[in-house]
């Protein structure tokens, strides 16, 4: 394994812990479970991408094809999923009637937004 | 198997001085005994009973005559053998070491010919007593099976088979006492019986397990066989003694045995089924109560006589015996029922008959003996007596009773010759049993002095009482005839004939008592004794010995005491409530238990599954950690083995996951924070280098979680608070659980097995070099996929039933719901 | 050091799926009982060792097979997953149809109708 | 669910699938195997059942037509039939050493060579088995989330 | 002609990449022959999933327009990237979050869902909810931008999806307005 | 050749599982299947028992690997013993349940689960591997855990619930004592276990811990066999599953925790000795046994007692059974405690044990049987419901009776050997100054006299006095008393015709405790 | 845990790195699933978590060579998607109580 395609990878790995650490932060730090999602689908996302990345520049000399295809077809998944379960998750949370954070408020477009009781979760 | 004789072998221990029964026995009989007859004997009831159901559809009430045929063949049979002595044999199991040995001698005779002979009158007298009653073939079959019982406890040799009959004339009596299963007095008798009979049974197996247990120190052999061959118990009795003295086992065994032949014979305290069993029809009373059922006891106690008797022995059975006799005697005078006082009487005979085989001299054996027979004959009579009367009068009850002379005179004559032979009264038959009752305790108390002088009063004092009531119940037919006692028919010949065969025979005995010495008693009492058996000479007295003193206190008390018998009879009643009455310890013990499990049950199997659970966990735990500590486990010592600090963090977050989910607020957070712990493990399993795992975790997991989702869809919200007490209590045990893993794990980190796990290695994959077909490898590179598929491929099958059964459970659960059972 | 710190994790993970037996809901009862047995896998895998390679071979034997972690501890483990998985799957459906026949999923209240009275 | 998810559903579900079977295949020799792969290709068929409904996953997807049967949807019978084949199969196989005088469940492996494209190839009887694992799994797993899915 | 043998095709490719062929020829064809075994039956069998799928055909024609989809994309992509870590990492949490719906002119499912996962994919937005009477997504927006900025982006992409998914519009035509009342917060 | 007639009855019952399935759809093919199944199953039996006495020990190694790495199947004189068991109370059940089961239940489950348990049963039985026999046992489990719920209503969910949630329990400990097992002794074979136990410097294992994992695993059979504190699942589960599958539980899926215990016990981990003895107050000794023994004890004497305090005040027939069976499995595991505490009557009291087990097995099931045939005529088995039946049903009525005094130890009917053998053994014990001989012995005495008391007040109230309105209107299905009373039959069968039996539950006790001969036989040419 | 001795020490640092912190992530996110506040909040968490595993499932790939880790981790992947879509769906749609 020569220096070059080590650095690669290891360029490829430190950008995806550095992103996975970013989304787990700011699900912990932003404030309500819509802005969190804005963490973790993008930067989650794009963190653990990056990683199947390096993994496909890491396998591909040794066994061109091999594991680095699977990593592609696992980037392709990614980012058909995450944004979707950001989606369904936004969707499910905004039925169930959680507040947004700070002034959002739902755009009156004359459709009537679902309604659910208040949650009270703990 | 092989039907053998064995008279020779008999013959040679007998010459041996070996042999513990009656040489004078010996002497008189020495022919063999025919197999086919005794067993035949033997069977005939039994085969009898078995065909009753058909043959009551086809004769109806008459089958009352073909019970007496059959009744009638094994007499027939049996005293076809008078006068031989020995044993025959099937083998049943030898590996135990039991035989089906039926021996044949005057005791064994004895009571055979009273149990087939009664049984034939009995059966006589039932074809009038029984007319219209209800389930007929049942009572007859019953009663067949029963007499067969009894004829087998009296040929049995074997202590195995002798069990065998012991036991099924026990079962049978239940059928027969209970036979009005509608009544809940006949129901409560029945199991009363029958949870005192059966379980002393069991106190007797004890004891014969351990004679047999002895006997193969004793004998060389372990053997069942308790007398009629060389290598029996009785042949080789002294050997026997010595080794049960040496085991420790002589009291125990006499103890055993006992309880087995008291339970049986009514003894104090185990008396107390006796009277309730009077709900049977009246001709199983007179059956039961005179020559079978009881007198297995008291046969028992006879037949092992010669094997056991010594100090003890007449402790025991002389003291129970006497006691018996007295307390039930009293309680017979308290009787308000003509059955009831002759239940009575019966426990009060058997301890006569008792005590008489408990004395260790040779009178005490001449008692018992002689006894037997007499009291089967009266004993017998009056209960057919009592029949007659409830039957006719159409009353039971003592106080309604009176002046029966005039209505029925026969009856009259023949109830006064048993009555008087029960009170003892000269020249009546139990005058001379009675004598030498007193003679043989007289002897003992002056052989022995001190205590031993309490024999002959108790035996007078009890003696006493049953001179009373013999004559209260033959008061019945004197005097005037109450004003309440309506008509008195005359009773049927069948139900006549029987008991004036049996005063008549009675009256015999009374007249000639040597007579029925000659012929059997002699025999009889020749088996009770070991060694040699003296000459019986019985006759009425001719001078004044003590025992003449006795019955002449014994009858004149009995006279002067007459005019208060009423007030005795209050007397009695008056002390038998509260603990002293009959049913008190049995209701006690039963109901006591009945309502004690009633209470402690719902303590125990509480439905509470946390109580279920926590003894489990709890227990087991326990039990490992006692077993770590009995083992002397030692923690091992750091290891180097390095662990990294993405499993360390991946455990601690399963950690976290796991007390996450214990302190869930919601279904779906405990939902959720144990998908973390689902997570973490499989991650566990990818650090460990178990992709496949892993894998299998992973998608399980999930799919866990969709069917958790689906499932707490449809579930209420519930999760249950609980109190700190509960909560610290729980956490404790779960504590205790969590030390014992932790135990668990670090002892058994210690070895590490290799050499299965290299074998896989080394043949899971294709080797470079083969051929087209590849057998003896496993083909693979996955080795935990080939374990999966080839190497265990066994265990893989067990597992996908579990997933298809999974399925059908699912299924089932669903698609049964509301189509359960009716109920 | 691992024994120490498996034993203790697996300890702990026994003591929690414990209490959660212990509790009402028959819900968390079947969370105790996912717990333990999630955590007598991972014994079971401590068991063959964690050291070691991936058992999964090139072609042919490995040079030196000591060097692989066990893979009898990972088929057993593979097996009693499937096995409790099919066991929880039923557990769960048959905790579903004791609510719908009994109207509650507390065991408390459950065992009040169950026990031998 | 939206055509959001719908739509990233039909195209995530085949690869889903493709997924499972590669695992299924490779299971000899890479990880996975016959009860990775079923419990996979379950989890696609949960995903369209949780996004499309179970009358879409049995009528529309699998094409089975018909009224509820005893016990549950009439695609359940089918999923019996496939956990039924499957312990059959697996059985079965191990009948076959039976018959061939091994005892139950030897396996072998036969090496196919000169085949055009693949020269050599590698059948290993012991993936009937694992073929046998697989539909015991989807048939089994299906059978379950229909039946509950459809209370 | 039938879809579902192109489909099969499609699945078999898919197959190489999954299983991580070698890329040497002979490997891929062998694998090529065992996903075509396995995808076309697969095809077959689930060919009612499909029935209203694209013309594979069409896949060669709008190539330009997907890889100028694509460039776009990783652009925003990275950019929205930088923007969490900005907004994430800042100590004072630099977010202004509202939502706004977002009437679209394409129609298919696939564009629809296409520009729905771009859109969470992409700087400060993330898409909420889709109403399918009025064809209008519902974005959050993480920052208090103006909505223009917003959803500049947004028509940017389905530009490219009207041609890509052959769309009855075309990106001449004027986005439609906003269903009724206002649009957005401030 | 290996001895495939091994494998044949676990195959003859699987086969017949999975053809019931797809059989559904026809109902008496479906059925007619089921019942052959397990008739062809006591033929294989027969069979293999043949070859048994004739060749001892038959090792058979499934996918023709090699003990002990491939998994062992070994049939003996024990593994036959409990197959004969099982094969004649499964076709009994069976038959039964083909007449007693609705229609429905039968196309939707029930003969593949019932022959799914009947392989569960058998593999547990025969297999030489201790992981195998975990996996066997789920198997066995996890269809009773289905048909103890099978009825579906209120009270079999909650009594299956408590089944499956203890077991699932048992099964993680299970897990957990087989894993320490594995990593301290470094096998799954019984055989080597065994082997390496006995010689533990040879193969480097240290004995010491295992002790305790033992008794993990202790725990889990007697959980299975319902051995006090054990027992709690056992009224219920009974009471809700249907007849023909109680009577399966109590006739032989109880047994095999018995035999668990017996052949891992005894055969393989009494090799075991500790070096520096038992070192815990109370325990006498230095092999494992004589640590077991007085827990076994102890469990016995709760079990009589409890199982037979608990039956006398139940008011409906089954509960009686039910606690009848928590105290009869004391009457099996009681010489058991003696065997381990006394070696010199080992040989009987496992004999005892194995011939008290047969004979509750056989009895059991018939009285299950006997109850769930009122069941289906009367609708109850509540006292207060079925009074007088053995007037309205008098064959029927003799059957039971049959069982309750052969189970009370009446002779000749096979109940008593069981109890003259437990007797033997107790009394020996105490006799040779075993330690708790006597105690045993009284003990056994008050459980046979509870005994007495509650069958005699079941009979009582059940068969006699006076008849129910529901009794009265009932018609009783002939087929279903003739499968009763042809069990009433082969229990005095069985006791007149002791012999055989006894010979084979010795060969059986010997076979259990001639540990070289199960290595030698199972590890052939390996040493 | 056999490292591949032929790789550079940077490499594998970052590797290393990066398995701890992406198991160190993981905790964090375990804060949320365990105190939410709200459902939507621990779902996002747990597929965060998902996430993270699946990379930490391709960082055990590259620091074994151990091509196959990859398909975990793809696996990984497919099954966090079906478990957020099936939370959410019943969490929004059903009647999960809380
Ligand atoms: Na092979
Ligand atoms: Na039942």
């Amino acid at each position: 394994m020569n220096t070059i395609h080590a650095a690669l990878v290891t360029l490829f790995i430190a950008i995806g812990t550095f992103f996975l650490l970013v989304g787990t932060i700011g699900l912990i730090r932003l404030p309500d479970v819509y802005n969190r999602m804005h963490a973790t689908s993008k930067a989650t996302t794009l963190g653990a991408a990056s990683l199947f990345l390096a993994g496909t520049i890491y396998f591909a000399p040794s066994a061109p094809g091999g594991a680095g295809l699977t990593s592609l077809v696992g980037i392709v998944f990614l980012f058909m999923t995450a944004p979707t379960g950001a989606h369904v998750i936004s969707q499910a949370a905004e039925r169930m009637g959680i507040e947004f954070a700070g002034d959002a408020v739902w755009p009156d477009t004359g459709e009537s937004r679902p309604e659910s009781p208040d949650e009270s979760d703990e | 198997m092989s039907l053998v004789a064995l008279p020779t072998a008999i013959a040679e221990a007998s010459t041996m001085g070996q042999l513990g029964t009656g040489a004078a026995t010996l002497a008189q009989a020495t022919a063999d005994p025919a197999g086919v007859a005794l067993f035949a004997a033997l069977a005939l009831p039994f085969l009898g009973a078995l065909v009753t159901p058909l043959v009551y559809r086809a004769l109806g009430e008459r089958t009352a005559w073909f019970a007496a045929l059959v009744a009638f063949a094994s007499f027939g049979l049996v005293a076809s053998q008078f006068g031989t002595t020995g044993s025959v044999s099937i083998d049943w199991i030898p590996t135990l070491g039991v035989s089906l040995t039926l021996y044949l001698d005057g005791l064994s005779l004895l009571i055979s010919l009273l149990a087939s002979g009664v049984g034939v009158l009995v059966f006589t007298y039932s074809a009038g007593y029984m007319h219209g009653e209800p389930g007929q073939a049942r009572y007859y079959g019953t009663l067949l099976a029963f007499m067969g019982s009894m004829l087998g406890v009296a040929l049995a040799a074997d202590l195995i088979a002798l069990f065998v009959f012991w036991e099924l004339t026990s079962i049978t009596s239940f059928g027969l006492i209970g036979h009005y299963r509608e009544s809940e007095s006949s129901l409560y008798a029945a199991r009363k019986s029958m949870l005192i009979t059966v379980s002393g049974g069991l106190f007797m197996l004890v004891g014969f397990v351990l004679l047999a247990f002895v006997s193969g120190d004793a004998l060389g052999s372990t053997t069942f066989t308790l007398i009629g061959t060389p290598d029996s118990m009785i042949a080789n009795a002294d050997a026997m003694r010595t080794a049960l003295e040496n085991a420790g086992l002589f009291v125990p065994v006499l103890v055993l045995v006992a309880i087995g032949a008291a339970a049986k014979s009514a003894q104090v305290p185990l008396h107390v089924w006796l009277p309730n069993a009077m709900e049977a029809p009246t001709p199983v009373s007179a059956f039961l109560h005179s020559a079978t059922m009881v007198k297995a006891g008291v046969y028992l106690i006879g037949r092992m006589r010669p094997l056991l008797v010594g100090d003890e022995w007449m402790l025991l059975l002389g003291t129970l015996g006497l006691i018996t006799m007295t307390v039930t005697a009293l309680l017979a005078v308290g009787a308000s029922d003509i059955k009831e006082l002759l239940a009575y009487s019966t426990a009060s005979h058997l301890g006569l008959i008792t005590a008489g085989f408990g004395f260790a001299n040779q009178l005490g054996a001449e008692t018992g003996a002689f006894h037997i027979l007499n009291h089967a004959l009266f004993k017998a009579t009056l209960f057919l007596v009592a029949g007659i009367i409830a039957h006719e009068a159409g009353t039971r009850a003592i106080s309604e009773l009176g002046g029966l002379r005039h209505d029925l005179p026969i009856t009259g004559i023949i109830t006064a010759i048993a009555a008087l032979g029960m009170a003892g009264v000269p020249p009546f038959n139990g005058f001379y049993s009675k004598e030498l009752l007193f003679e043989s305790a007289y002897e003992v108390a002056h052989e022995l002095g001190g205590l031993a002088w309490l024999f002959p009063a108790v035996a007078v004092f009890g003696s006493v009482f049953t001179f009373l009531y013999s004559i209260r119940f033959l008061w019945l037919f004197m005097g005037e005839k109450p004003a309440g006692l309506g008509e008195v028919h005359r009773p049927s010949l069948a139900l006549l004939a029987p008991p004036v065969v049996l005063a008549g025979l009675a009256m015999i005995v009374g007249i000639d008592p040597q007579l029925a010495v000659d012929t059997i008693v002699q025999s009889a009492f020749g088996s009770a004794v070991a060694g040699e058996a003296h000459t019986m000479s019985i006759h009425l007295p001719t001078e004044l010995t003590p025992a003449v003193a006795m019955s002449a206190i014994t009858i004149l008390t009995g006279i002067a005491l007459s005019p208060f018998y009423d007030r005795l009879r209050d007397g009695v009643r008056r002390l038998t409530h509260g603990p002293f009455s009959a049913d008190w310890y049995y209701d006690k013990a039963v109901y006591g238990l009945e309502r004690a499990s009633g209470l402690a049950l719902p303590r125990i199997q509480t439905g509470q599954f946390r109580t279920y659970a926590a003894w489990m966990l709890g227990v087991t735990s326990l039990l490992a950690l006692a077993g770590y500590l009995a083992a002397g486990v030692s923690i091992p010592a750091f290891s180097d083995l390095s662990i990294t600090a993405p499993v360390v963090i991946v455990l601690l977050v399963a950690i976290v996951g796991a007390a996450a989910v214990a302190r869930a607020p919601s279904h779906i957070a405990g939902v959720l924070t144990l998908s973390v712990l689902g997570f973490m493990v499989a991650l566990f399993y990818v650090l460990s280098s178990a992709p496949d795992l892993a894998l299998t975790q992973l998608v399980v997991e999930t799919l866990v979680l969709v069917i958790f989702l689906l499932v707490l869809n449809r579930l209420p919200a519930f999760y249950g608070d609980t109190d700190r007490g509960t909560v610290a209590r729980d956490a404790l045990l779960a504590g205790g659980v969590g030390l014992t893993v932790t135990i668990s794990v670090l002892v058994a980190t210690a070895g590490s097995p290799d050499a299965i796990a290299r074998f896989f290695v080394e043949r899971a994959p294709v080797p470079a070099e083969h051929g087209s077909i590849l057998a003896d490898f496993g083909g693979g590179s996955n080795i935990v996929n080939v374990i999966l598929v080839d190497f265990r491929a066994f265990d893989t099958m067990g597992e996908i039933s579990v997933v298809a059964m999974a399925a059908l459970g699912v299924l089932t659960l669903v698609a049964m719901r509301g189509r359960g059972e009716s109920s | 050091m691992t024994q120490f710190v498996l034993a203790g994790v697996l300890g702990l993970l026994f003591a929690f799926g414990t209490f959660l037996v212990l509790r009402r809901d028959i819900v968390r009862v079947v969370w105790g009982v996912t717990i333990i047995s999630q955590a007598a896998n991972v014994y079971l895998v401590t068991m063959g060792g964690l050291a070691g390679s991936v058992p999964i071979l090139g072609h042919g034997p490995p040079d030196n097979p000591a060097t692989i972690t066990d893979p009898l501890v990972q088929a057993l483990v593979l097996t009693a997953i499937v096995i409790s998985f099919g066991t929880t799957a039923f557990a769960l459906v048959l905790t579903y149809r004791i609510h719908e026949e009994h109207g509650t999923i507390d065991l408390r209240e459950l065992g009040e109708t169950g026990g031998e009275h | 669910m939206s055509v959001i998810t719908r739509t990233v559903t039909r195209v995530v579900f085949p690869l889903i699938l493709l997924t499972a079977l590669a695992l299924l295949f490779q299971g000899h020799n890479l990880p996975g195997g016959g009860f990775i792969a079923g419990v996979l290709t379950v989890a696609a068929f949960a995903l369209v059942y949780i996004v499309n409904g179970l009358d879409y996953l049995q009528e529309d997807l699998l094409g089975r037509t018909g009224d509820d049967v005893e016990g549950g949807p009439a695609i359940v019978a089918d999923f019996l039939n496939v956990f039924a084949g499957g312990l059959a199969i697996a059985a079965g196989g191990g009948v076959v050493a039976i018959l061939l005088g091994q005892p139950f469940l030897s396996q072998a492996v036969l090496f196919v060579h000169d085949l055009p494209i693949f020269h050599e190839l590698e059948l290993a009887s012991a993936f009937v088995f694992d073929l046998g694992v697989y539909l015991v799994v989807v048939g089994g797993l299906l059978t379950i989330l229909t039946v509950v899915g459809d209370e | 002609m039938r879809r579902w043998p192109a489909i099969g095709v499609v699945f078999a490719a898919v197959w190489l990449f999954v299983r991580g062929v070698a890329l040497t020829p002979e490997r891929v064809a062998e694998e090529l022959l065992i996903g075509l075994a396995v995808g076309i039956p697969l095809a077959y069998t689930f060919r009612r999933f499909y029935a209203d799928e694209i013309a594979l055909g069409r896949v060669v024609r709008v190539l330009p327009a997907t890889v100028a989809y694509l460039a776009v994309f990783v652009k925003e992509l990275v950019v929205a990237n930088l923007d969490v870590v900005y907004r994430v990492l800042s100590p004072s949490l630099p977010i202004e979050p509202d939502v706004v719906a977002v009437p679209l002119r394409v129609e298919s499912d696939p564009a629809i869902t296409t520009i729905a996962n771009s859109i969470t994919l992409t700087p400060g937005t993330l898409t909420m909810d889709y109403d399918n009477d009025s064809n209008t997504l519902y974005v959050h927006g993480i920052t208090g931008r103006d909505e223009a900025s917003l959803v500049e982006p947004i028509r940017t992409w389905e530009d490219y999806a009207l041609v890509i998914f052959d769309e009855d519009a075309s990106p001449e035509d004027a986005p439609p307005a906003a269903p009724r009342g206002d649009v957005g917060g401030d | 050749m290996a001895a495939q007639i091994v494998i044949a009855p676990l195959l003859i019952a699987l086969f017949t599982a999975i053809a019931t399935l797809p059989l559904r759809r026809f109902p008496r093919a479906q059925r007619a299947a089921s019942v052959l199944g397990a008739l062809a199953y006591l033929g294989a039996v027969a069979l293999l028992a043949g070859r048994v006495a004739d060749e001892s020990i038959l090792v058979y190694q499934l996918s023709a690997w090699p003990s002990p790495f491939g998994i062992t199947l070994v049939a003996d004189a024990l593994s036959l013993f409990m197959l004969g068991l099982t094969a004649i109370v499964s076709l009994a059940s069976v038959a039964f349940s083909a007449r007693f089961m609705s229609g429905f239940a039968q196309r939707i489950s029930y003969h593949t689960l019932y022959h799914l348990m009947v392989v569960g049963i058998t593999g547990s039985f025969l297999t030489g591997d201790i992981f195998n026999l975990f996996v066997w046992f789920e198997v066995m489990l996890l269809s009773s855990y289905v048909l103890v719920a099978f009825y579906s209503g209120p009270e079999h969910t909650r009594a299956a619930l408590t089944y499956t949630v203890l077991n699932l329990l048992g099964s993680a400990l299970m897990l957990l004592a087989i894993g320490g097992l594995y990593a301290t002794v470094g096998t799954l074979n019984m055989a080597d276990m065994a082997r390496r136990l006995a010689t533990p410097a040879q193969f480097g294992v240290d004995p010491v811990p295992v002790l305790g994992l033992t008794v993990l695993l202790f725990c889990v059979f007697a959980l299975k066999a319902g051995i006090v504190p054990f027992q709690f699942w056992v009224p219920a589960a009974y009471r809700a599953a249907p007849a023909p599958v109680t009577a399966m539980l109590a006739g032989v899926v109880k047994k095999v925790g018995i035999y668990a215990i017996i052949r891992l016990y005894f055969t393989v981990f009494a090799a075991a000795t500790l070096p520096a003895g038992l070192g815990l107050p109370g325990f006498v000794g230095n092999d494992f046994l004589s640590f077991f023994g007085p827990i076994m004890f102890v469990m016995a004497a709760g079990s009589i007692l409890l199982g037979g305090i608990g039956a006398v005040s139940r008011d409906d027939l089954d509960g009686v059974l039910a606690y009848s069976s928590i105290g009869q499995i004391g009457f099996v595991v009681l010489p058991l405690a003696v065997a381990a505490t006394v070696p010199e009557v080992r040989p009987l009291a496992i004999a005892a044990a194995l011939v008290y087990a047969l004979n509750h097995g056989l009895t059991k099931s018939m009285l299950f049987l006997a109850s769930g045939t009122v069941k289906e005529a009367v609708g109850s088995v509540r006292f207060e419901r079925i009074g007088g039946l053995a007037k309205r049903t008098p064959v029927l009525s003799i059957g039971f009776f049959m069982g309750a005094i052969s189970l009370i130890g009446i002779p000749p009917l096979s109940g008593f050997f069981g109890k003259l053998l437990v007797f033997r053994t107790t009394a020996h014990a105490g006799a040779l100054g075993g330690r708790g001989g006597a105690v045993a012995l009284g003990l056994s005495l008050v459980g046979a006299i509870l005994t007495i008391a509650y069958f005699s007040r079941a009979w009582n109230r059940g068969f006699w006095g006076t008849e129910s309105e529901g009794v009265r209107t009932a018609t009783y299905a002939p087929s279903l008393v003739v499968i009763v009373v042809a069990l009433a039959g082969l229990l005095l069968l069985v006791g007149v015709g002791f012999d055989p039996v006894l010979r084979a539950a010795e060969a059986a006790a010997d076979i259990a405790l001639d540990r070289q001969a199960y290595v030698d036989a199972v590890l052939e040419g390996l040493q | 845990m056999s490292v591949a001795t032929e790789l550079p020490g940077f490499l594998s640092l970052a590797i290393t790195v990066g398995l701890v912190v992406a198991s160190g992530v993981t905790l964090l996110a375990g804060y949320r699933v365990i105190f939410g506040p709200t459902t939507p909040d621990r779902v996002v968490a747990l597929d965060t978590i998902a996430t993270n595993v699946v990379a930490i499932a391709v960082l055990f790939a590259l620091q074994t060579d151990d091509g196959f880790f990859i398909d975990v981790s793809l696996v990984l992947a497919i099954i966090g998607f079906i478990s957020t879509i099936a939370v959410a769906r019943y969490v929004s749609e059903g009647d999960i109580i809380e």
